[in-house]
């Protein structure tokens, strides 16, 4: 028998939205732990990606490269691009066909709107943004179940959740959560094409246009350096000479929520449980006290440098670095320091 | 005329809720529960287009009596109708169990009322899963448009309805087929500041209770805990990172402190610079 | 029967306060900030400018602060509606008005 | 709810309150309880989301509201079995507090209390009493009819209008209607308002009993501290112990501290880190920061009581008593009174002035206005006698810090050293003087 780890391959007009790469490493990791399982049965585990999409084959060469054992791969001119219905009529009946034990899809807009449908089609359970996975033995079962790690109540608690009598076991997982699996040149793997029959009834929306949105400036999930303001940057002012540093260090700038609730910068820039979750190199947090909605948000980055007026702020805890003092001097001094290192650099 | 059924949902107002650092429980004291505030904005918009169109406004949640504050605060908005469906088998619910009460009842109210749109906030902000829409909408094999912005049009004789919605890259323009769901970001609409007498209309409003008998018989296999197919298994904190060092400007100076942090952040870089370390 | 301040005695001179980061202080209320409407308004911006800007110290939110060139902002998404400022701007040059219905502060435990 | 409330599409009460505190609540629940139809108004979310106090509440005025109060489960915090003073110096306590006999009664006088949930509870009564709660509705004024006769009130909302023929004001400190009626004929005065902070700080239960000295939690203190709080300003530090939580502010002359230009959650912190006041609250979790005015013209700077079909109580009628941190009860008893008087106008179907007089004649029979009247020189004499806030608790802290370090000495040095300490920091003829002004001004001689 083979066990099958699903990773739902997002993609939109071609281009795979990275997400993928980190579900194929967490999805591999999984097929590892049940190795024990496996060696007793004689069962085979298999890490197999999905891909839906019109003239998307070509993209499964990429797919195991980053570890994927099979892709089934639906390739119609439905399929050109994301309707919740469709997409969730090829996912769910290729589930169906093939009774994979896990299926894992990016907690991305898109993965967020298609793993609710397939998941109540399959009349299986999901859970939502998940910050660990693990395959591990739940009470009374005889088989390895994935374990599902979620922050609730705003990230002050972390529940472990178990799907014991339902297939799949689906999870969704915010990009940046996990690191991205390496590729590996040249790994090939099996393509399985799929036929999938969409009556034209069952078509009940239709995309009038594409419009372009100004969001689409700001990526601070995949920002190498984020320079993020709390409460104590004061207000927009605040928040352009986190820019100018941001600028100085070629990154972006992120905030805590009661920046963006009270309008001081947009939404987009909001970093933690109700914003994006990034996992920088450097995550400067200037004037943020650091409440744990904020921390699950950027609590992976590799270093944390801390500005904060309170020595007793939350976020010195979570910071590799931290220096008590006033933003509004810290920052300007510090802009000033890179200026010069910049210099000394070209020279 | 136009039929919206808005769902909602009352919950804890997440931006309260505090750890007990020592025990490592939740601190439920003085946490207020809201009406989940993407579900005001979802009413707001039915609402509007209500007042456009002509017609009514229902609203249901699945919640304690307690909800009825919540269920309240739509009448207050501007919604017709509010049915509260409260019944102790419907407890510990998880998206699949809510979908299947929450789609049974809109099929309900639609048999006897038949709706337009069926509106969701586009998530709750104590689970912040936002699936339950996507999975009602998939029982009742309607139409769905996550993330909302707008409502173009609606169209109720030619049976369709333009929505737009936000990805991460870019908004699209989507034409559904009526009736449709949709879930709503805080840009669909405002909320309003309601009329006095709208306000007390509310106060004095009782919303229908359901329960799982009755009007609607539930299947008591699709319900609440047993309904649901993913249970917790255990609960804990987060772990606590290990604090790094921190300087303070009244110590060294704000030169040496900014100084002695970038030369920390070089040495993490392997011994590049910061400006190296960004620029890889 | 009045008696100076200057003969006490007791009174220990200058000293500095703690300093307080009254940011860290407002995470611990709840506010309904209302969008739509800006309850707390200066009448003429010009008066602060000349003004010694008392407000800046006894707002007990810190709501008040100075602008670089001298003008004063409010941040009245952290108004606690004390009315403090109501009753000692020096110029009376506050339009102080309480949030619509619903809005502003709501204390947790009061 | 009676048919009376729209009548024409106009929307018409018998009685409306204006701010469902502590006074208008019990207004309400008094005017229901009589059989008038009345509107309770309120600008917060809910009643008690924009009432902040020390505090205690004192059992006497609750239970005349109610005479089944403790029936009625009333979510308050810990009696008060302990209470008094406690004078700091810079780094001392001199702490001078009763405990058992009087304070031993059950139940007890006074009760440590939250408002945002005593308040909320205090105002489900008025309702079950039938008062109709609006929530979320600011008053924003009063209309009149063509006569220039207050018949009823304007909200912040559309078609916002309330009509009765009485209205009781019950808006707390910032008396913006007060004003509107022609009540008061001047603002608020800086030098006659405080400013209160505090900040809510939680502990466990065991710590707090272990801190300060409780046996158990059904015992509580309730504490006035004066003396090294205020920095000289006038004002007064206070502390209550809650179920699992800790109250502790001060409260400071607004037009002082805006002179000293001292920031006040500074002098909070000040006070906080005092080296007899950091270690009851060390470990502790802020729940709950907050600040709010607090009238302390009393009887000078009361504005008049009613006018034709309008009565003020509580806060926005300056009734508290600053040196007994009284003026909850008198906000009660206050609203109640003005209930009273209410029902009676109705009965007479007269809302004149003259006929809501009788609420003015009802105060001076009570504590209410005589204690006012008694204290009414208190405030102009402590703004006077700084001294109060400095030398004496300095002086205490060294008399009683000698006394007991003094073995060894000659008792009559330690006596001299002890009236040196007092008498360096200020002449005993002043002392004399002070102490007789002190006792004239409590006494309102």
């Amino acid at each position: 028998m083979i066990r099958r780890f699903w990773v739902y391959i997002e993609q939109e007009d071609g281009k795979i939205h990275p997400v993928a790469w980190e579900l194929l490493g967490v999805a591999r990791r999984l097929a590892t732990e049940i190795q024990d399982e496996l060696e007793q049965t004689g069962d085979q585990a298999c890490v197999e990606g999905v891909l839906i999409g019109e003239n998307v084959e070509g993209l499964a060469a990429e797919v195991f490269q980053y570890g994927a054992d099979r892709v089934y791969v639906a390739d119609a001119p439905v399929f050109k691009h994301y309707l919740n219905n469709i997409y969730t009529t090829a996912l769910v009946s290729m589930a169906q066909k093939h009774q994979p034990e896990v299926l894992l899809i990016g907690a991305t807009t898109l993965g967020r709107d298609l793993a609710g449908s397939v998941a109540t089609t399959l009349r299986t359970g999901l859970t939502a943004d998940c910050t660990q996975l693990q395959m591990g033995v739940g009470r009374d079962s005889t088989r390895k179940l994935l374990l599902m790690t979620r922050p609730a109540f705003g990230g002050n608690v972390i529940a472990t959740i178990i799907c014991k009598n339902h297939l799949p076991q689906m999870a969704t997982v915010r990009p940046r959560v996990f690191p991205a699996a390496l590729p590996e040149p040249g790994r090939k793997g099996e393509i399985i094409r799929e036929t999938i029959s969409i009556a034209e009834e069952a078509i009940n929306a239709q995309i009038l246009a594409f419009i372009p949105n100004d969001s689409s400036g700001v990526k601070i999930e995949y920002a190498d350096v984020i320079v993020a303001g709390g409460r104590g940057v004061g207000g927009s002012a605040g928040f352009a000479l986190l820019k100018e540093l941001a600028d100085e260090l070629g990154g972006v700038v992120g905030a805590s929520r009661p920046c963006v609730d009270a309008g001081w910068i947009s939404y987009d820039h909001q970093v933690g449980q109700t914003g994006k979750t990034v996992r920088p190199k450097l995550y400067i947090a200037a004037g943020i006290s650091g409440a744990i909605q904020h921390k699950v948000g950027m609590q992976d980055a590799d270093f944390v440098l801390a500005i904060n007026r309170d020595a007793h702020a939350p976020i010195f805890e979570t910071a590799t670095a931290g220096i008590v003092g006033d933003l509004f001097e810290v920052v300007p001094n510090m802009i000033q320091q890179i200026r010069v290192l910049k210099e000394a650099d070209n020279d | 005329m136009f039929h919206a059924l808005v769902s909602i949902k009352q919950v804890p107002d997440t931006t309260n809720i505090r750890i007990d650092p020592e025990t490592g429980n939740l601190i439920r004291q003085g946490v207020p529960t809201i009406l989940n505030p993407y579900d005001a904005h979802a009413v707001a918009s039915a609402v509007e287009w209500k007042r456009k169109l002509g017609g009514k406004v229902t609203v249901i949640s699945m919640g304690p009596p307690a909800a009825v504050s919540s269920i309240r605060e739509c009448i207050e908005m501007g919604a017709d109708r509010g049915i509260l469906l409260s019944a102790r088998q419907f407890s510990g619910a998880d998206t699949l169990a809510t979908s299947y009460v929450l789609a049974s009842t809109i099929e309900a109210v639609h048999a006897e009322d038949p709706i337009d749109l069926v509106f969701f906030g586009k998530q709750a902000i104590d689970g912040d899963t936002a699936q339950v829409g996507p999975g009602v909408a998939s029982r009742l094999n309607m139409p769905m448009v996550t993330y909302a912005i707008a409502i173009r049009e609606v169209n109720t004789d030619e049976r369709y309805a333009v929505i737009e919605r936000k990805t991460e890259t870019r908004n699209e323009s989507i034409k559904a087929s009526l009736p449709a769901a949709l879930t709503c970001e805080k840009d669909i609409a405002e909320i309003p500041f309601a009329s006095l007498p709208d306000l007390i209309a509310s106060l004095r409003y009782e919303p229908e209770v359901w329960t799982a008998e009755s009007p609607i018989a539930f299947d008591p296999a699709q319900i609440g805990l047993k309904g649901s197919p993913t249970t917790v298994f255990k609960t804990g904190t987060p772990e606590k990172h290990v604090a790094g060092e921190v300087v303070k400007t009244v110590d060294v100076g704000v030169e040496t402190a900014v100084k002695m942090v970038l030369d920390r952040l070089a040495m993490m870089a392997d011994g590049n610079t910061i400006l190296g370390m960004v620029r890889q | 029967m009045s008696t100076k301040s200057d003969e006490v005695v007791g009174t220990q001179g200058k000293e500095d306060l703690p300093e307080v980061y009254v940011d860290d202080l407002l995470m611990s209320i709840k506010y309904f900030t209302d969008e739509n409407e800006v309850h707390l308004q200066l009448i003429d911006p010009e008066t602060c400018v000349a003004c010694d800007k008392p407000c800046v110290s006894f707002c007990p939110v810190g709501a008040y602060q100075v602008q670089e060139d001298g003008h004063v902002t409010i941040a009245f998404q952290s108004c606690i509606e004390c009315g403090s400022c109501r009753v000692m701007c020096p110029h009376n040059n506050i339009e102080w008005k309480y949030p619509r219905g619903g809005f502003g502060v709501s204390y947790k435990f009061g | 709810m009676t048919s009376k409330q729209t009548q024409n599409g106009k929307i018409q009460f018998d009685v409306i309150v204006v701010g469902a505190g502590l006074a208008g609540s019990a207004a309400a629940a008094v005017t229901a309880q009589g059989g008038l139809s009345v509107a309770l108004i309120e600008r917060g979310q809910a009643p008690g989301a924009k009432n902040s106090f020390g505090g205690a509440l004192y059992t006497h005025s609750l239970e005349e509201i109610y005479p089944d109060f403790w029936d009625r489960k009333p979510p308050l915090e810990r009696p008060v079995t302990e209470a008094g003073f406690w004078f700091l110096s810079k780094d001392g306590l001199v702490n001078m507090t009763v405990r058992g006999g009087a304070l031993g009664r059950q139940p007890a006088d006074a009760y440590v209390a939250l408002r945002a949930k005593f308040d909320l509870w205090w105002a489900e009564q008025a309702a079950q009493s039938g008062a109709f709660i609006i929530p979320k509705t600011t008053v924003t004024d009063f209309i009149r009819d063509s006569s220039g006769k207050i018949v009823g009130v304007d909200t912040d909302r559309a078609q916002g209008r309330i009509y009765a023929p009485v209205v009781i004001v019950c808006e707390g400190v910032n008396n913006l209607l007060t004003l509107k009626a022609g009540l008061s004929k001047s603002d608020l005065k800086p030098k006659a308002v405080a400013l209160g902070v505090k900040q809510l700080i939680a502990l466990p239960a065991d710590t707090i009993n272990a801190r300060f000295g409780l046996p158990d939690n059904s015992h509580g203190l309730a504490v006035t501290v004066a003396g090294d709080v205020s920095m000289g300003l006038t004002g007064m530090g206070f502390v209550y112990t809650g179920n699992d939580c800790v109250s502790i502010g001060l409260g400071v002359t607004l037009e002082e501290l805006a002179k000293a230009k001292i920031r006040p959650y500074a002098l909070l912190q000040r006070y906080l880190n005092h080296p007899a006041i950091a270690p009851l609250v060390a470990g502790g979790r802020l729940m709950e920061y907050g600040a709010h005015l607090i009238p302390e013209g009393g009887w000078n700077d009361m504005p008049k009581l009613y006018t034709d079909g309008v009565m003020v109580a509580g806060d926005a009628a300056t009734m508290v008593n600053a040196l007994h941190w009284e003026g909850t009860n008198m906000a009660i008893i206050a609203g109640k009174e003005a209930a009273e008087t209410a029902i009676k106008a109705h009965r007479r179907q007269d809302f004149s002035g003259k006929s809501l007089s009788e609420y003015r004649e009802r105060l001076s029979k009570r504590f209410i206005l005589k204690d006012l009247r008694q204290y009414r020189n208190l405030s102009r004499f402590l703004e006077n006698h700084p001294t109060f806030m400095d030398v004496y608790p300095n002086f205490l802290n060294d008399a009683l810090g000698m006394f007991f370090t003094g073995y060894g000495k000659t008792k009559k040095d330690l006596y001299g050293d002890i009236v040196r300490s007092l008498t360096r920091r200020r002449p005993l003829i002043k002392v004399v003087g002070d102490m007789l002004a002190f006792g004239k001004a409590v006494m309102g001689i």
